[in-house]
C-alpha cells in the first residue's frame, strides 16, 4: 500500500488539470464534484496507507522513489516521498479536513462565476500541500512550500474585484518570500555543511559530523529553517499578512489559513526535531515568539469586530500555542495540537462562512445577534468550536491544550502562567464572538432579517462532521493522569517524540486541567454578561438586569477589559500598523527609492556610460593589483 | 612590383631609399608651398577674401553634402580593399603553398564573389538613382 | 645612443604628440589627419621591429581605405570646426582625469612584468613570405572564417546604408 | 564541426533568398526550415563524434568537447523555437527580411565557434562575428530613430569594448608567447607575471561587457529597449548565452589554475550585477525595459557559474541558458503580440486571452526561480556550484536576497493580467498554431524544472 | 640605454589611454570611432612588439585579423552613423538620449 503513496498527490493533480484545462466548458456541479472526488480518492487512499503503517508490522520510514531529481557530482537529490507516522497524520488531516472544505465549497462557491477556477486552484493546493508533507528531502518540501504559498496568494486574490485584495495579497506575498529566504538560506547551509538535503542521511550525519561552524551551525541552521517557518506560520513578526489574508472565499480560510497550510512551520520543525533538540537555544526563542504570539494575537482579537478577523487573530493565537509548545521540547504534543485544532478551526471557519452567507456577506458581529433561532445547526456546531477552542473539559481542544499547558508549566512555571492567560482571553474572544453572534436579538437590516436562512445540507454536514471530530478528537491523547497509554505518542513516536518526558504528580496535573477550565468557564460566563450588548446598541432589559445583579462587572469592566481592550487598541494601532507593517513597507520603499536612484544614472548619454565603464576598469585593476586579498 | 621586393630585405636600414623619397616628396611640397606663401604678393582686402557669387551675397556654406550612394560604393570598396592583406602573401608564396593552399583561398574567394553577387543585385553598385 | 634608439624616442614623440592632436583638434578634418600622421608613426615602429610588411599594410588598409573613408564622411556631412560639438569643462576634466588614471593604474601595475629580453637581431619573421606560410597553414580556419565577417559587414552596407526601397528587395 | 560551415552557407543562402522571393512570408518558411536544417546537422555533429577526449581541430583553432557541443546543439534547437514562434514578426520589422535571416545564421556562426575555440583568435573572432550582425540588426528599423539610436549605442560601445579584449589578449600574449587557451592553464598563481593578470582583468571585462555585468551593463536597457522587440528576443538569449559560455570555456580551461587571483573581482562584478539588475527593474513601467533590466540580473545568476571553477559550473550554465532561454523567448513572443508594452497593457489579458496569460505566468515563474520551473533548476545548479566550491556563501545569500526582490517584478505582469480590470489590446488574434507553440514552449520550460536529468545526463 | 619590451609597452598603453581620453572627452561619433581605431592601433603596436620578443609570426598573423575586423566594423559603423545624420542632421553623441532610465 506505501508504494501507492504516489496515487495521493497524483489525484489532485488530475482534479486541477481537469478543471484548470477546461475551465470555460466544465459545468459548475461537474467541476465541484470532479475536486472533491480526487480529494476523496485521496483521502482513501490515504487511510489505507494509514492502517499499514499503524499496524505493528510496519518498521521505519518508506521512501518511495520516483525520479532522479538533481545528480550532480557527489551530491544526488532524488524525487522520493518519506511514508511514516507524521507524513501519514498531516495526510489524513489535509485530505480528510480539505475534502470537507471542497463539499462544502461546492455549495458555497456556488453562486460564484469563477468557481471552476477556484477548485482547480484549490486542487493545486492539495496538491502541493501533500508534495510538502510527503517529501523526503528538504528540496520537495521546499518545492511543496513555495506551492501553497502560491496557491494561497492565487485564492486571497480569488475575489479581487470586489475587495481590497492587493495589499492583502501583496503583503502575504512579501512576507512569506522573507521566510522563504530563510527557508533556503538554511537549506544552503544543510547542504553546504552536510552534503545532502534528505531527512534521513541528514539526521544521521547531525550528530556526527561537526559543521563548519561548530555547536553553532546547529543553532544557525534551525534559526534559518524557523524564519521560514515565521513566515509561512503567521508568528511574531510576519504575522500581520494572515488577518488580512482573509480577503478570501471563507472556506480557504478554512483550508489555507488554519486547517493546513499555516501548520506547515509545525510540520517542518516537527520534522526537524533531531535537529532542534541540538539546537536549544533556538529552542528557547521558538519558545518565546510563540508566547509572545499567542498572547499577543489574542489580546488583538478582544477588539475585533469583523467575524473571521476574530478567527484570524485566534489562528495565529493558536499557532502561537503550537510554536510554544516545540520550544519546550513537546513536538508530539504540537502536533496533536495542529490534529484538533485544524477540526475546530476549520469548524469555526466554515461556521462563519454559514454565517456569512445567510447574512448575504455581512461580516461585522455588530450588525448580527440572534442568528440561533434561524440557523440550529450552525449555532450548535458553532457552540461546539468554541468550547473545543476554549479547552473546555471533554472537547478536544481540552486534551492538546492541556497537554501544552502541563508540558509548559514542567518547563518553566512562568510561561506556564503567560500562557494561561491567553487561554483565558481565547476563551473570552470566542464566547463573545459566540454570543455576539448567536444570540440576543437581531441588529442587521430588515432586510438581512428576512433573508436569513439555514445553510443548504452541503454545508451543514461538513459542519456536524467536522464538529464530531471536534468532540471525539482530543481522545487520542488522553492526559497521563487519566490513561496511561497516549495513542498519537505512542503512534509518533518512531518518527518524533517529546525532547524530555515530563512526570508530574498526578496531583499537580489535576490542578493545572482544574485550573485551565475553570478559569476558561469563568471566562465565559464574563463573555455572555459583557457581551450581551454591544456598544451602540441601547441596554436591553435583561443586560441590564445582569449588569445589576452582578455589580462586579463594573470592576471587572475597569480593571481588566478597560486596559486590555486599550492594549489592544494600542497593538493594533502602533506595533502591527506603524511597527511590522511599517517595517514591510519600508523596505518596499527603500528598494523604491534605491531603484528610482539607480535608474537615473542610467542618463542615455553613451559617453557617460563608457565613462562609468572605464572607472569600472580602474577599480577592477586597483582591486586586483593594490587591493587587499578579500 | 617594387614594393614587394623592398619587403623582402630585411633590416631596417633597407628602407633607407623609401625614407628618402618620401623626405625629397614632401619636401618638395611644403617647400613649394612655404615659397609661394613667403614669395606671393600679399594684399588682404574685404571684398577679396568673400567668395565671389554673380553679385549676389553667399549664404551658408558652399560645400554641399554628397549623395548617400557614393558612400556606399566607399564602404563596399573598404571592404574589398582589405583582401589585399591575406592575397599578397598568398601571392608570394603561391608555389609552396601547393593545392591546399589554393582550396583554401578558392574557397575564400567564393564567399567573396557571393558577397560580390548579391552586392550587385541589390543594386547598390548604381550609380543611376 | 645608437640609430635605433633615436629613430624610436622621433617616432614615439611623433605618435604620442599626433594622437594627443587627434583628440584635441576641434576640426574633425584635422583629427582626420593627424590620426594618419599618427599611423605613419605605428608603421615607423612596425619597421624597427622588423615587420616589414605589416608596416605596408598598415598604411595601405588604415591610412589608404580606412581614414580615407573617415575622411569621406567628414566631408560628406560637412563637419567642420564650427559644428562640432563641445563637452563641458567639467565633463573633458572628468575624462581626462579618469583616462590618466587608468594610465596610471596601469603602468603601475604592469611595471614589474618580466620579459624575455628584446632580440636585437633582425629576425626574418615580418617578411612577406613567412607571413603567407604562417597563415595559410596554421590560421587557414580563422581566414576562411573572417569572410563571414565581411558578408555580414556588406549584408550591414545594403541593410543600413542602403535607401529604403522596396523594388529590389524580398 | 560541420555546423560552422552549415550555417555559413545556410547564411549565403537565405541573402540570395532574399534576391528571389518576393513573398516575405515564404522567406520566413525557408528560414524555418533551414533552421531544422541546421538542428540536424548539428545533431548529426553530435551522433559523429565519439564522446572521447576532446579532440582539436586546425591546428588547435578549435577543440571539440561533449559540451561545446551540446551546447551548439541545444542554442540551435532554441532558435528553431524562435524562428518558430517570432519569424512572423520579423517579417514586420522591415523590408530585408531575408537579410535578418541570414544574419541570424551568420550569428549562429559566431555561436558555434563561441563553444568549441581553443585559441584566443577564434574567441577574437567568434565575438566579432556574434556582434557586428548584432549592430545591424539593432538598427533594422529604419522608420524608428530609438532603433538606430541603440544601433549607435551599442556599435560605439561594442567598438570601445573590442579594443579593452584586444589589449588583454595581447598581454596575455605577452605573459605566455601563445594564444592557445590551453597554454594559459600553466600559468601558476604564486609569482604570476602581472602581464598576465592584467590580462585576465582585460578580458574578463571585455566579457563582462558582452554578457552586461555591471558596470559594463549599460548598454544593455538602451539597446534592448530601442532595438526591434524580435530581434531583442534573441540578443537577450541565444548571444548572451553564448557569450557566457565563452566566457566560461576561458575561465575555466586558461584560468582554472590561477582561480585565486581573479574571482574576488569577479565576485565584485556578480554582486554588483545583482544589485543593480535587480533593482532597477523594480522602477520600471515598460515590460520591455524591465525584461532587459531583468536580464542582467539573470546575468548576474549565471555569473555565479563562472565564478566557480568545476564539473557543476558547465551544466549549470547550459541548463541556465537554455532555461532561460526558451522562457525569455515565450515572454517576448506574447509581448510582441500586445499593442501596449507597458505594464498596463496587460491588464486583463487573462480575461481576453486566458492561454496567453497561463504560458506567460509559466515563463515568469521560471525567470523568477519558482520551483518546477527550468529557472528554478537553472538557479539552484549555478548556485550549488559556486557552494561546492566553499566559497562565496555571502554571495550565494546576497544572490537569493535579490532573487526575492526580482519576484517583485515578475510578478507586477502577473498581477496585471489576473486582477487588474482592462483590455489588454492584442496586434492580431493568435492563431491556433502558435497557440500550440506557446504550449509546448511552456511544457518544456516545466520538464526541465522537473526532469533535469533528462537532459544533463547527456552531457 | 637599450629599447626593452617595456617601453613598447609603454608607448602603447599610453596611446591607448589617450584614445581612451578621446573617447570620453569628444561628442562627434565619428571622432569617438576614430579614437577606437587609436585603441586598436596601440594595441597593434604592442602584439607587433611581442611577436619580435618571441620571433613569433603568430603575433603579426593576428594583427593582421584585427585590420580585417577593424575595416568590417568600419563598414558597419560608418553605416550606421550616416543613417543617424541622415535622420537628426547631427552625429553629436548627447543627443542620443531618447532612450535613458
Amino acid at each position: 500500500m506505501t508504494q501507492l503513496v504516489y496515487l495521493i498527490p497524483l489525484f489532485p493533480l488530475i482534479g486541477f488539470l481537469i478543471n484548470g484545462l477546461g475551465w470555460r466548458t466544465i459545468p459548475k456541479t461537474a467541476a465541484g464534484i470532479i475536486g472533491s472526488l480526487a480529494i476523496l480518492a485521496s483521502f482513501v487512499v490515504s487511510v489505507g496507507i494509514f492502517f499499514e503503517v499503524n499496524s505493528p508490522s510496519f518498521h521505519g520510514p518508506v521512501l518511495v522513489h520516483l525520479f532522479d531529481f538533481i545528480q550532480t557530482g557527489k551530491l544526488y537529490i532524488p524525487f522520493t516521498f518519506q511514508v511514516d507516522a507524521l507524513s501519514t497524520l498531516f495526510l489524513l488531516i489535509i485530505t480528510g479536513v480539505g475534502f470537507l472544505i471542497h463539499v462544502y465549497s461546492t455549495s458555497y462557491m456556488h453562486h460564484d462565476e469563477g468557481m471552476v477556477k477556484y477548485f482547480a486552484f484549490l486542487n493545486l493546493f492539495v496538491f502541493s500541500m501533500l508534495l510538502l508533507v510527503l517529501g523526503a528531502n528538504y528540496l520537495v518540501m521546499f518545492i511543496g512550500w513555495e506551492g501553497v504559498g502560491l496557491c494561497s496568494y492565487l485564492l486571497i486574490g480569488f475575489w479581487f474585484k470586489n475587495r481590497d485584495y492587493t495589499n492583502a495579497a501583496k503583503k502575504a506575498f512579501v512576507m512569506n518570500r522573507i521566510g522563504d529566504l530563510g527557508f533556503l538560506v538554511g537549506m544552503m547551509m544543510i547542504l553546504f555543511n552536510y552534503g545532502t538535503l534528505s531527512y534521513g542521511e541528514f539526521f544521521g550525519k547531525l550528530g556526527t559530523v561537526p559543521g563548519a561552524l561548530g555547536e553553532n551551525t546547529y543553532n544557525w541552521i534551525a534559526v534559518c529553517l524557523f524564519i521560514g517557518a515565521i513566515g509561512k506560520s503567521a508568528q511574531i513578526p510576519l504575522y500581520t499578512w494572515l488577518p488580512d489574508a482573509m480577503a478570501g472565499p471563507t472556506p480557504v480560510s478554512a483550508l489555507i489559513h488554519a486547517a493546513t497550510m499555516v501548520t506547515a512551520g509545525i510540520y517542518m520543525i516537527a520534522r526537524s526535531s533531531v535537529l532542534y533538540n541540538l539546537a536549544p537555544f533556538t529552542l528557547h526563542i521558538v519558545a518565546i515568539i510563540g508566547l509572545a504570539t499567542a498572547i499577543f494575537a489574542a489580546t488583538v482579537a478582544i477588539k475585533q469586530y469583523d467575524i473571521k478577523k476574530v478567527l484570524a487573530y485566534s489562528t495565529v493565537s493558536q499557532l502561537g500555542f503550537m510554536f510554544l509548545a516545540l520550544g519546550v521540547g513537546a513536538y508530539t504534543t504540537a502536533v496533536f495540537h495542529v490534529m484538533t485544532h485544524a477540526f475546530f478551526k476549520a469548524l469555526l471557519f466554515l461556521g462563519s462562512g454559514s454565517v456569512i452567507h445567510a447574512m448575504g456577506g455581512e461580516q461585522d458581529i455588530r450588525l448580527m445577534g440572534g442568528l440561533g433561532k434561524k440557523m440550529r445547526i450552525t449555532q450548535i456546531t458553532f457552540l461546539i468550536g468554541c468550547l473545543a477552542i476554549s479547552g473546555i473539559p471533554g472537547f478536544s481542544g481540552f486534551f492538546s491544550k492541556d497537554e501544552i499547558l502541563a508540558a509548559t508549566y514542567a518547563h518553566d512555571p512562568i510561561l506556564y502562567y503567560m500562557a494561561l492567560a491567553a487561554a483565558m482571553m481565547t476563551a473570552f474572544y470566542m464566547f463573545r464572538l459566540y454570543f455576539l453572534t448567536f444570540t440576543g436579538k437581531f441588529r442587521g437590516t430588515h432586510d438581512q432579517e428576512h433573508h436569513l436562512h439555514e445553510s443548504p445540507s452541503a454545508m451543514t454536514i461538513p459542519l456536524i462532521v467536522l464538529a464530531i471530530l471536534s468532540v471525539v478528537g482530543g481522545y487520542v491523547g488522553l492526559p497521563a493522569v487519566i490513561s496511561e497509554h497516549h495513542a498519537l505518542a505512542s503512534y509518533l513516536s518512531p518518527v518524533v517524540s517529546n525532547a524530555g518526558e515530563h512526570h508530574m504528580a498526578a496531583g499537580t496535573e489535576w490542578l493545572l486541567m482544574g485550573l485551565s477550565s475553570g478559569l476558561s468557564v469563568v471566562m465565559i460566563i464574563y463573555a455572555f454578561t459583557a457581551n450581551k450588548v454591544p456598544s451602540f446598541v441601547p441596554n436591553t432589559g435583561l443586560a441590564k438586569l445582569l449588569e445589576n445583579k452582578w455589580y462586579v462587572d463594573e470592576i471587572y469592566d475597569a480593571v481588566i477589559v478597560r486596559p486590555l481592550a486599550a492594549l489592544s487598541g494600542l497593538l493594533d494601532k502602533f506595533v502591527e500598523k506603524s511597527g511590522i507593517d511599517g517595517i514591510v513597507n519600508g523596505v518596499g520603499k527603500g528598494v523604491r527609492y534605491g531603484s528610482d536612484r539607480i535608474r537615473m544614472l542610467q542618463t542615455g548619454q553613451v559617453g557617460f556610460y563608457i565613462f562609468v565603464m572605464v572607472l569600472g576598469i580602474v577599480a577592477l585593476f586597483a582591486i586586483t593589483f593594490f587591493g587587499v586579498k578579500l | 612590383m617594387n614594393i614587394l621586393m623592398l619587403v623582402a630585405t630585411n633590416t631596417p636600414f633597407n628602407y633607407f631609399p623609401v625614407v628618402l623619397q618620401l623626405v625629397v616628396a614632401v619636401g618638395f611640397v611644403v617647400v613649394m608651398m612655404a615659397a609661394t606663401h613667403l614669395l606671393g604678393p600679399k594684399r588682404r582686402t574685404k571684398d577679396k577674401l568673400i567668395n565671389f557669387e554673380s553679385g549676389i551675397p553667399a549664404i551658408g556654406n558652399a560645400r554641399q553634402p554628397m549623395g548617400i550612394k557614393y558612400f556606399l560604393v566607399a564602404i563596399l570598396f573598404v571592404l574589398f580593399d582589405v583582401e589585399v592583406i591575406f592575397f599578397y602573401p598568398y601571392a608570394v608564396n603561391f608555389k609552396s603553398l601547393g593545392l591546399e593552399g589554393f582550396y583554401a583561398v578558392l574557397l575564400f574567394v567564393a564567399f567573396f564573389f557571393c558577397g560580390f553577387y548579391y552586392i550587385i543585385k541589390k543594386g547598390a553598385l548604381e550609380w543611376e538613382d | 645612443m645608437g640609430i635605433y634608439d633615436i629613430a624610436f624616442w622621433i617616432l614615439t614623440v611623433i605618435a604620442i604628440g599626433c594622437a594627443l592632436g587627434v583628440i584635441l583638434s576641434r576640426n574633425p578634418i584635422n583629427s582626420v589627419l593627424f590620426l594618419i600622421a599618427t599611423f605613419f608613426a605605428i608603421s615607423g615602429h612596425y619597421l624597427l621591429l622588423n615587420a616589414q610588411f605589416l608596416a605596408i599594410v598598415n598604411i595601405i588598409v588604415y591610412a589608404g581605405a580606412i581614414m580615407v573613408l573617415f575622411l569621406f564622411v567628414i566631408m560628406l556631412m560637412n563637419l567642420n570646426a564650427d559644428v562640432e560639438p563641445q563637452k563641458g569643462r567639467l565633463v573633458q576634466l572628468a575624462g581626462v582625469v579618469s583616462g590618466g588614471a587608468l594610465l596610471l593604474v596601469l603602468l603601475a601595475a604592469l611595471r614589474t612584468a618580466k620579459y624575455p629580453t628584446l632580440e636585437s637581431t633582425p629576425n626574418e619573421i615580418g617578411l612577406i613570405q613567412n607571413l603567407g606560410e604562417v597563415l595559410f597553414t596554421q590560421y587557414v580556419l580563422p581566414f576562411e572564417i573572417s569572410s563571414v565577417l565581411f558578408l555580414s559587414a556588406m549584408i550591414g552596407a545594403i541593410v543600413i546604408g542602403k535607401k529604403e526601397d522596396s523594388t529590389h528587395s524580398a | 564541426m560541420k555546423a560552422i560551415i552549415a550555417a555559413t552557407i545556410l547564411g549565403i543562402v537565405m541573402m540570395f533568398a532574399g534576391l528571389q522571393m518576393k513573398n516575405k512570408s515564404s522567406v520566413v518558411t525557408l528560414a524555418i526550415v533551414l533552421a531544422f536544417l541546421l538542428l540536424g546537422v548539428n545533431i548529426w555533429d553530435l551522433v559523429a563524434t565519439p564522446a572521447t577526449a576532446p579532440v582539436g581541430y586546425f591546428n588547435n583553432m578549435l577543440r571539440i568537447d561533449r559540451y561545446a557541443l551540446w551546447f551548439s546543439t541545444l542554442m540551435t534547437g532554441v532558435t528553431v523555437l524562435y524562428t518558430l514562434l517570432v519569424g512572423k514578426e520579423i517579417q514586420k520589422v522591415g523590408v530585408h527580411v531575408a537579410e535578418y535571416f541570414a544574419l541570424i545564421f551568420f550569428i549562429l556562426c559566431g555561436v558555434y565557434i563561441l563553444s568549441c575555440y581553443n585559441n584566443m583568435l577564434m574567441l577574437f573572432l567568434g565575438i566579432e562575428i556574434l556582434s557586428i550582425p548584432q549592430y545591424i540588426l539593432a538598427g533594422s528599423d529604419k522608420k524608428n530613430l530609438k532603433s538606430s539610436e541603440a544601433s549607435l549605442k551599442y556599435f560605439l560601445m561594442g567598438a570601445f569594448s573590442t579594443g579593452i579584449l584586444l589589449m588583454g589578449i595581447t598581454l596575455l600574449y605577452g605573459a605566455t608567447g601563445s594564444f592557445n587557451i590551453v597554454a594559459y592553464s600553466f600559468l601558476q598563481s604564486d609569482a604570476l607575471n602581472p602581464l598576465a593578470l592584467g590580462g585576465v582583468i582585460f578580458v574578463m571585462i571585455a566579457l563582462g561587457f558582452k554578457v552586461s555585468a555591471a558596470p559594463m551593463h549599460m548598454w544593455t536597457p538602451d539597446v534592448y529597449d530601442g532595438s526591434p522587440t524580435p530581434f531583442t528576443a534573441y540578443m537577450a538569449t541565444v548571444v548572451k548565452a553564448s557569450a557566457f559560455f565563452a566566457f566560461i570555456r576561458l575561465f575555466q580551461v586558461s584560468f582554472g589554475s590561477i582561480s585565486s587571483q581573479w574571482t574576488v573581482v569577479l565576485s565584485v562584478i556578480t554582486a554588483a550585477t545583482l544589485l543593480i539588475g535587480n533593482l532597477t527593474a523594480v522602477f520600471q513601467q515598460s515590460v520591455k525595459r524591465m525584461l532587459s533590466y531583468s536580464s542582467i540580473a539573470q546575468a548576474g545568476f549565471m555569473l555565479f557559474a563562472v565564478l566557480a571553477v568545476n564539473a557543476v559550473a558547465w551544466q549549470g550554465i547550459i541548463i541556465y541558458a537554455v532555461a532561460y532561454s526558451i522562457a525569455t523567448i515565450g515572454i517576448f513572443t506574447v509581448l510582441m503580440k500586445l499593442k501596449d508594452y507597458t505594464y498596463d497593457g496587460f491588464n486583463g489579458l487573462a480575461k481576453k486571452e486566458p492561454l496567453l496569460a497561463f504560458v506567460t505566468t509559466i515563463f515568469l515563474f521560471s525567470l523568477a526561480g519558482i520551483p518546477l520551473t527550468g529557472g528554478f533548476m537553472a538557479k539552484y545548479y549555478v548556485i550549488q556550484a559556486v557552494m561546492v566550491q566553499n566559497q562565496f556563501l555571502w554571495l550565494v545569500i546576497f544572490g537569493l536576497l535579490m532573487a526575492a526582490i526580482s519576484v517583485y517584478y515578475y510578478f507586477r505582469v502577473i498581477i496585471a493580467m489576473y486582477f487588474k480590470e482592462g483590455n489588454a489590446e492584442l496586434h492580431a488574434p493568435v492563431t491556433q498554431g502558435e497557440k500550440v507553440l506557446l504550449v509546448i514552449t511552456c511544457g518544456l520550460v516545466i520538464l526541465i524544472g522537473i526532469f533535469p536529468q533528462l537532459l544533463l545526463s547527456w552531457i | 640605454m637599450p629599447i626593452l619590451p617595456l617601453h613598447y609597452m609603454f608607448l602603447s598603453l599610453t596611446l591607448f589611454c589617450i584614445g581612451i581620453m578621446g573617447v570620453l572627452i569628444r561628442r562627434n561619433a565619428i571622432i569617438i570611432f576614430m579614437c577606437v581605431e587609436l585603441m586598436l592601433n596601440a594595441v597593434n603596436l604592442l602584439m607587433v612588439a611581442f611577436s619580435k620578443m618571441y620571433v613569433d609570426a603568430g603575433a603579426q598573423v593576428f594583427v593582421f585579423f584585427i585590420m580585417v575586423v577593424a575595416a568590417a566594423e568600419v563598414a558597419v559603423g560608418l553605416a550606421v552613423i550616416v543613417m543617424m545624420y541622415r535622420k537628426v542632421h547631427s552625429v553629436d553623441v548627447n543627443i542620443l538620449n531618447r532612450l535613458k532610465h
